[in-house]
């Protein structure tokens, strides 16, 4: 009940926060996606430490052991992380792409030569 | 002593994930990308996470940088730039989502209790039931490959949408067949006869090791999808160092493709062989008598299924970007 | 016995993070490329050979150590030429050794350029 | 559910035309004549219409529910089948006078004009058919689109400018006026169905009633009630046949029809002589009328000054129908049938000078009489008809709202009636008296006799002698205005 | 064969993608993706019947009870939306061949129907789902299709355009996924049914509180609720012709029924305390889209551009519906959900055709196309009509329930700044007329008429009638809605307006 014991939280938190800027904020294409890449990971890490169970041991049954962490949170981010590098493939596909129409994968230069023509 | 482990490696990630704020030049991001994964993976492991720390060395280590260094070696590096003026609207933005998030966690049951809601409702029966319903001591692998299975289905799914998306997306025009690299001589004026050598030796050795991954994963950490990584790291490997042509005339680009979308048809079979017997879809008791060997046979081929298209996905996906990396050289 | 083992492997695991460390060390503190690949490369082979070896000796079944092995037969094989695509690679990008300082290139023996 | 072929029949035959139109459009004779064969056809199923009606077995229709418990209703009623015939036979006229306005004129695209022609009446026949308010507002709505293609026939910048406003205008008030006056009306009602004696209950909040009144009348763009009458002069930029039938009889008598319709069965004329806010809006119709006869004296341009002579006539009968007293509405349903005849004659002959005088002008008409003295004379009785004088058809309709006027004992709007009938005499009467007689010292042109196209003569006839003739035999229309609930006296 | 009918509109478009990547002629992908579309189509309406017929039907994939295993429960709204997508998409995909050739290359045509079907499967499942994790699922094949789809558009900006699209939509799925994850937190479970029983006792949570918000603003960057829509435009304008005649009539349509089945299914907003505040702001911001979005449309001088600002407007009316939270308002929502998609699919299938025989959808360009191609015109002044909400097209009902719910509400200025915005919408279509009939073409002033390939033709005319038609028969539609309305909320508040719903229509198709 004290604060500890949110402090994996939170961290996790900050984590998430530091991706979602480099998302937001760097005008890079590739820092974008690996901005959204650590997003998505620190979102794995939430999830995966509600998963924790203190005390118990890797979901894998074995002999005498009684106490286990929950699967199911280990289950969805296995499928999520899928998700993710799917999306990060797509994402760098796109910015080759960009990069062989415009010679840049800066946003800014990117909207400017959209702009001039 | 468990706790100081986890404090540790989360210091350890937020300081990459700092260091990636501030760093700048593309390669060196890529790799503080890596590390992350690393990091991540091996944090799972202490959340006891096993198959998730597994998929993330694979993929967060493996899979991701290795895109994303084909990509920096068809587009360049980039020169650093300087930094812009404070991107207020971004922090602002941050801010509020941090905030929204931390007050999500408030009224969260705290870190750890075996008393939280998550921990009683659904997952016990996974972890009281699976032995006797499925048989099988991974009980992330029971919920993954038959309670969830159709979940999963959805998982192949999305990778092999990824592989269709950047096949259409790379396609050059004009070119037969989409994506598929250009059969040219070997090019490369230079052999890597070290690692040429070293490779020879190792790459028989992770395709064994892959295949250990699939067919083990009821009972340790590991299944299809990490399986399909390792086999498409394997090949991967081979062509970073023999070339792509080369490559490509041992496992050729359309078999690949076709297995993409084999290994996804895999899966759907295994789940519609239930339909026509009038049982729901995905029900693996009809494939024996006895539901428990009819569990094993059903996760087998689901499991096969996934290992096939991850596999060729990622394989169709390297094949795409380093053949652009190629056309950007020549 | 188990014991004896005990201290045998916690002697190895020391070890073992000990040249981790001095490799850290060496990777900071180096003049040059070469130097600071020098000092991790050589330095990460040993140490997580002994490592592995200490976690082997604390282990009560065959499986394990089997596994960790291979582990190491695996990582015997790639640090090394890890190390060496690393070289090889700066070498060809035009990366040369320099003096302790960090400040010039070294002069070359003749034919190399 | 009886007759309700003949009510398909009126609402089919439009379309039905227009694809014919379509198949014949490269041999106008043929196209020209179906279209009067449609005319021809349409007016008697009308008539037939009315002997239904008049054997006391009125053919209805409703459909399946399109929104809960309501549908789309047809139905036959006394005022909406005086609606119906009036359109219908001044279509077929409109017809004999395009054909000649239209070649004479050399215009383009005239597949385009008979076919949006067809579909307005069409629209038109849905409209005084229309059972429920909410049938009447889907033809409302779709007279106004079919209508535009007319007005910006031209093509010209001048025309796009027009038909912006008029659809603008027409379009703006019915969706934001009219459909949350019906939508609320079905809220609080939970009926559209038109009832004599209206579907209000009697618990019905004022308030809400003195809201409704003032969306409905302003919500009906189409009756060109000010400030909202922008649209019908600007609709001006048609070809003179569209701003006959459609500007001087169907578009606009849709707009009035609709509002009696809306007092006489929505309302009902008790509880309509109840709300608060009539009498405000009495008030306005009264100026709307003086104002626009007053803008009419200043318009030099002939389209023009009948257009404002139309919204100032308009607020007649809107004024009519807000007395909520029987004789205004005999009055308002007679006015919608001179007014008709009357202002269709004048437009006919001002396409009759723009096509064989090549005037617009009315500084220009003078001497005209002397060239044109068929269609000048048609002018002068035409006007004598708007006015309300002898011997022609609008006397009885401005008796009728003279004496409603006086029922309802509104002086001052009475006093408002005679001023503008002084008003209309100026601007509409002056006119083909100068024509003829145009005094002064100004030498008078040498003009010889030159009138329009035969087809634009046969029509102008046609409507003139209608006019002389509802002056003499005015029974039938009575007859049938007598009907209305509520009206008499 | 029952049994399985809840699966099989799913199913179908799922294992028929990978079978269509195996193909090697486009003709043969397209004659398949099509086939594999109509299929869908058919089992979704024989499934609307069931539905209707019987009420709601489970299915529990892998024979394992919920909330233990996945389950499908189909009620009518699912039922609905899988009709709606799944008949948009089979006229689309139907339809599409010719464009398909014209703007697409040879080699991406198979892999472009293969994600068209990822894209359907995707959409459907989201539709069909009772678990909310495997509707993230589902959303990522859809959105990762999607991206792929767009940036197939000819111009280089399409690139740039399907990347924004990509981040944003990722994003948005992220959040979705931590608002999951906080429910899952709290209640265990993941299945729909089982976390609307178990949130309400929770009472008034904080967690439960930021996991709405997570889902909504997540949901709505997917649904492109104004100030959430910019990647919209992009999108839109620079997809290729047909693919944004299939996103447009579908993917927001999707988005906003996860937004429905979240806000009243999952959450009950309409009984918890969160409703007072999110409904002024879904009302403030779906207002806010209304006008925002028409102006932009009103001043663009793509027309296919400002079709996609009209959607941004189109789908403020639709969060309107949501944000007044009754019964009424949310049978609104969904009415118009239907209705939009039938004008949005009739228009930009027209704007494919133009696009085909004039090589782009500005204005300028439009000069003089009613006369070139009559029947096409047509097709979108109907369509557009019905945006505009003329009385006797589907667009008019739409308006109508809307207004209705408002002033139930007793939200006069809200029903008064509806219906003004439909006056915007005039303004923008009438553009259109005014340049496609009155003004000529000075580089072709006499090309004779050359219209719309027959299929692309017949599956444009085909939409824009059913605007006509479900402005007249309005059972399907509304019958469906008023039901899907009254199982969110709960019956007992059905009757609100003193309306029973409708009688369920007999039949499930037109």
């Amino acid at each position: 009940m004290d604060v500890l014991s949110y402090f994996n939280y939170w961290v996790v938190v900050v984590l998430m926060m530091l991706g979602f800027f480099i998302v937001i904020a760097r005008a890079n294409l590739v820092k974008k996606l690996i901005g959204l890449n650590i997003f998505q990971t620190s979102v794995f890490i939430l999830y995966i430490s509600t998963g924790k169970v203190a005390g118990g041991a890797a979901p894998i049954l074995t002999e005498g052991v009684t106490l286990y962490s929950n699967p199911l949170p280990h289950v969805l981010i296995l499928t999520a992380i899928v998700v993710g590098i799917a999306t990060t493939s797509v994402g760098l596909a796109l910015v080759i792409r960009i990069h062989a129409a415009y010679g840049s994968v800066n946003q800014n230069d990117i909207l400017q030569q959209d702009q001039q023509c | 002593m468990e706790l100081l482990v986890n404090s540790v490696l989360l210091m350890l990630l937020v300081a990459t994930a700092g260091a990636l704020v501030v760093v700048r030049g593309l390669l060196a991001s890529t790799m503080l990308t890596s590390v992350y994964g690393l990091l991540s993976a091996s944090f799972f492991v202490t959340m006891d996470a096993v198959d998730v720390a597994f998929t993330e060395a694979a993929v967060g280590a493996g899979v991701s940088p290795l895109l994303l260094l084909l990509t920096v070696a068809a587009i360049g590096r980039g020169e650093p730039r300087a930094a812009g003026a404070l991107p207020i609207l971004a922090i602002v933005l941050v801010t509020i989502t941090g905030a929204l998030l931390i007050i999500g966690t408030l009224d969260m049951p705290p870190f750890g209790s075996a008393d939280a809601p998550a921990h009683t409702h659904v997952a016990p029966r996974y972890l009281q039931l699976s032995g006797e319903e499925i048989g099988i001591p991974n009980v992330v692998t029971s919920v993954l490959a038959s309670y969830r299975a159709f979940d999963t289905l959805g998982e192949v799914l999305v990778i092999f949408t990824a592989g269709v998306a950047v096949l259409l997306i790379l396609a050059t025009p004009g070119q037969r067949g989409s994506a598929r690299p250009r059969y040219t001589p070997g090019s490369h004026s230079e052999p890597h006869t070290i690692l040429q050598v070293v490779s020879k030796i190792l790459i028989p050795f992770i395709l064994l090791f892959a295949l250990y991954v699939q067919f083990h994963g009821e009972y340790g950490p590991g299944g299809g999808f990490q399986a399909g990584v390792i086999f498409a790291s394997g090949i991967i490997l081979y062509g970073l160092l023999y070339g792509l042509p080369t490559v490509c005339r041992v496992v050729r680009p359309a078999v690949v493709e076709t297995l993409a979308a084999v290994g996804v048809l895999l899966y759907g079979t295994t789940g519609l062989l239930a339909m026509l017997d009038g049982r729901p879809f995905l029900d693996y008791s009809v494939f024996a008598a006895n539901p428990v060997l009819g569990q094993h046979i059903g996760i087998l081929l689901v499991e096969l299924g996934v290992g096939i298209t991850v596999a060729s996905v990622i394989t169709v996906i390297y094949y795409a970007f380093a053949n652009q990396f190629e056309m950007a050289e020549g | 016995m188990s014991a004896v083992l005990a201290i045998l492997s916690g002697a190895c695991l020391l070890l073992g993070s000990f040249l981790l460390l001095t490799g850290a060390l060496g990777f900071l503190r180096f003049a040059d490329f070469y130097a600071r690949l020098h000092a991790c490369g050589v330095t990460e082979t040993l140490a997580t050979a002994l490592i592995i070896l200490g976690l082997m000796l604390l282990s009560d079944s065959y499986l394990p150590p089997f596994k960790l092995l291979l582990i190491l037969l695996f990582v015997l094989f790639s640090s090394p030429t890890a190390s060496h695509a690393l070289a090889k690679a700066a070498w060809n990008a035009g990366v040369r050794p320099r003096d302790n300082q960090g400040k010039r290139d070294l002069p070359l023996p003749a034919g190399e350029r | 559910m009886n007759g309700a072929g003949l009510l398909f029949a009126s609402l089919l035959l439009g379309p039905a035309t227009v694809a014919g139109i379509v198949l014949l459009r490269h041999h106008p004779n043929l196209r020209e004549g179906l279209t009067l064969a449609a005319g021809t056809a349409l007016l008697a199923i009308n008539l037939r219409i009315l002997s239904a009606l008049n054997a006391g077995t009125p053919p209805s229709w409703q459909s399946a529910d399109l929104l809960p418990g309501l549908g789309l209703e047809l139905a036959v009623e006394p005022l909406g089948m005086l609606f119906a015939l009036i359109a219908s036979s001044l279509w077929l006229v409109t017809t004999v006078y395009a054909i000649g306005y239209l070649r004479g004129h050399g215009e383009t695209h005239q597949s385009r004009f008979y076919s949006f022609f067809a579909l307005s009446i069409t629209c038109v026949m849905g409209i005084a058919f229309a059972g429920n308010l909410l049938t009447l507002f889907l033809f409302y709505e779709l007279l106004s689109l079919a209508t535009w293609p007319l007005v910006v026939h031209a093509g010209t910048d001048r025309a796009r400018h027009g038909g912006r406003v008029y659809l603008g205008v027409l379009l703006g008030t019915s969706i934001l006026f009219f459909l949350p006056a019906i939508i609320l009306t079905w809220a609080t009602a939970e009926s559209l169905t038109f009832t004599p004696g209206g579907v209000f209950g009697p618990s019905t909040p004022p308030a809400l009633l003195a809201a409704l009144l003032v969306l409905f009348v302003f919500g009906v763009g189409k009756a060109a009630m000010m400030p909202f009458h922008r649209w019908l002069p600007a609709a001006m930029v048609a070809p003179t046949p569209v701003s006959a039938l459609l500007h001087a009889v169907a578009v606009v008598k849709a707009g009035v029809f609709t509002l009696v319709k809306i007092g006489v069965y929505i309302f009902g004329l008790d509880q309509l002589s109840g709300v608060a806010s009539r009498e405000l809006l009495l008030y306005l119709a009264g100026f709307s009328l003086l104002a626009a006869s007053i803008v009419a004296m200043r318009q030099d341009n002939l389209k023009a000054r009948l257009a404002y002579s139309t919204v100032s006539q308009l607020a007649y009968i809107s004024l009519g129908i807000l007395l909520a007293v029987p004789s205004g509405i005999t009055g308002s349903g007679l006015h919608i049938a001179m007014h008709a005849f009357g202002k269709i004659t004048l437009f006919f002959c001002a396409g009759a000078i723009m096509v064989a005088a090549h005037k617009t002008q009315v500084s220009e008409l003078r001497g005209l009489g002397r060239q044109m003295p068929f269609t000048m004379g048609a002018f002068l009785l035409a006007s004598l008809s708007i006015a309300g004088l002898p011997p022609t058809g609008g006397t009885w309709s401005k008796w009728y709202l003279l004496l409603g006027t006086l029922d309802a004992g509104a002086l001052l709007l009475a006093g408002a009636l005679i001023v503008s009938t002084l008003l209309n005499l100026v601007y509409l009467t002056l006119i083909p008296v100068r024509a003829f007689w145009p005094g002064g010292a100004e030498p008078a042109p040498a003009g010889k006799l030159q009138e329009a196209p035969l087809a634009c003569c046969i029509a102008i006839g046609v409507t003139t002698a209608a006019c002389l003739a509802l002056f003499l035999f005015p029974q039938p229309l009575y007859a049938l205005v007598s009907r209305i609930p509520g009206a008499g006296g | 064969m029952l049994s399985q009918l809840a699966l099989l509109p799913v199913l179908l478009p799922l294992i028929g993608a990978p079978a269509c990547a195996v193909l090697r002629r486009p003709t043969a992908a397209w004659a398949f993706a099509s086939t594999v579309a109509v299929l869908a189509f058919v089992a979704a309406a024989a499934l609307l019947q069931a539905t209707a017929r019987q009420g709601v039907i489970h299915y529990a994939f892998g024979g394992w009870a919920a909330p233990w295993g996945i389950e499908y429960r189909i009620d009518l709204l699912n039922a609905f939306v899988l009709l709606l997508v799944s008949g948009i998409a089979a006229v689309v995909l139907v339809a599409s061949r010719a464009s398909v050739w014209h703007d697409i290359a040879e080699n991406r045509r198979t892999l472009f129907y293969v994600a068209c079907l990822l894209c359907l499967a995707g959409w459907l499942g989201i539709a069909a789902t009772g678990d909310a994790f495997n509707l993230f699922v589902f959303l990522e094949i859809s959105s990762l299709a999607t991206y792929a789809l767009v940036a197939c558009g000819r111009d280089r900006q399409a690139l740039v355009a399907a990347f924004n699209y990509l981040v944003m939509g990722t994003i948005g799925a992220t959040f979705i996924l931590i608002g999951i994850g906080f429910i899952y937190m709290l209640t265990g479970t993941l299945n729909m049914a089982d976390l609307a029983q178990r949130l309400p006792g929770l009472g008034e949570s904080r967690t439960v509180f930021a996991a709405y918000a997570f889902i909504v603003v997540g949901v709505c960057l997917k649904l492109a609720l104004f100030p959430l829509h910019l990647w919209l435009p992009g999108a839109y304008t620079q997809a290729p012709a047909i693919v944004t005649a299939y996103v447009a009539a579908t993917a927001t349509k999707v988005a906003l029924y996860v937004l429905i089945r979240f806000s009243f299914s999952v959450f009950h907003l309409e009984s918890s305390r969160l409703a007072l505040s999110l409904e002024a702001v879904f009302i403030s911001l779906g207002v806010v889209a209304v006008f925002a979005g028409s102006l932009v449309a009103v001043f663009a001088s793509n027309l296919k551009r400002a079709l996609a600002w009209s959607s941004i407007a189109q789908i403020g009316y639709m969060a309107v519906g949501v944000g007044i939270g009754t019964v009424a308002g949310v049978q609104a929502s969904l009415i118009h959900l239907f209705n939009h998609a039938l004008m949005k699919g009739a228009l930009f299938l027209a704007l494919a055709a133009i696009a085909m025989r004039v090589g782009g959808n500005e204005l300028q360009a439009l000069r003089g196309i009613g006369r070139r191609m009559p029947l096409t015109s047509a097709a979108i002044v109907v369509a557009g009509i019905s945006l505009i909400g003329v009385p006797g097209t589907a667009g008019f009902i739409s308006k109508w329930y809307l207004v209705t719910a408002a002033l139930a509400r007793e939200q006069w200025l809200l029903a008064l700044l509806i219906v003004a915005g439909s006056l915007l919408t005039a303004v923008y279509i009438w553009r259109f007329v005014e340049t496609a009939w009155l003004d000529q073409n000075p580089a072709q002033p006499a090309t004779p008429p050359q219209e719309a390939p027959p299929l692309l033709l017949a599956g444009t005319l085909l939409l824009a009638l059913a605007n006509i038609y479900f402005g007249l028969d309005t059972r399907l539609p509304v019958g469906t809605a008023a039901g899907a309305a009254a199982g969110l909320l709960g019956d007992s508040a059905a009757g609100l307006l003193g309306h029973p719903p409708a009688p369920l229509p007999g039949a499930g198709a037109p």
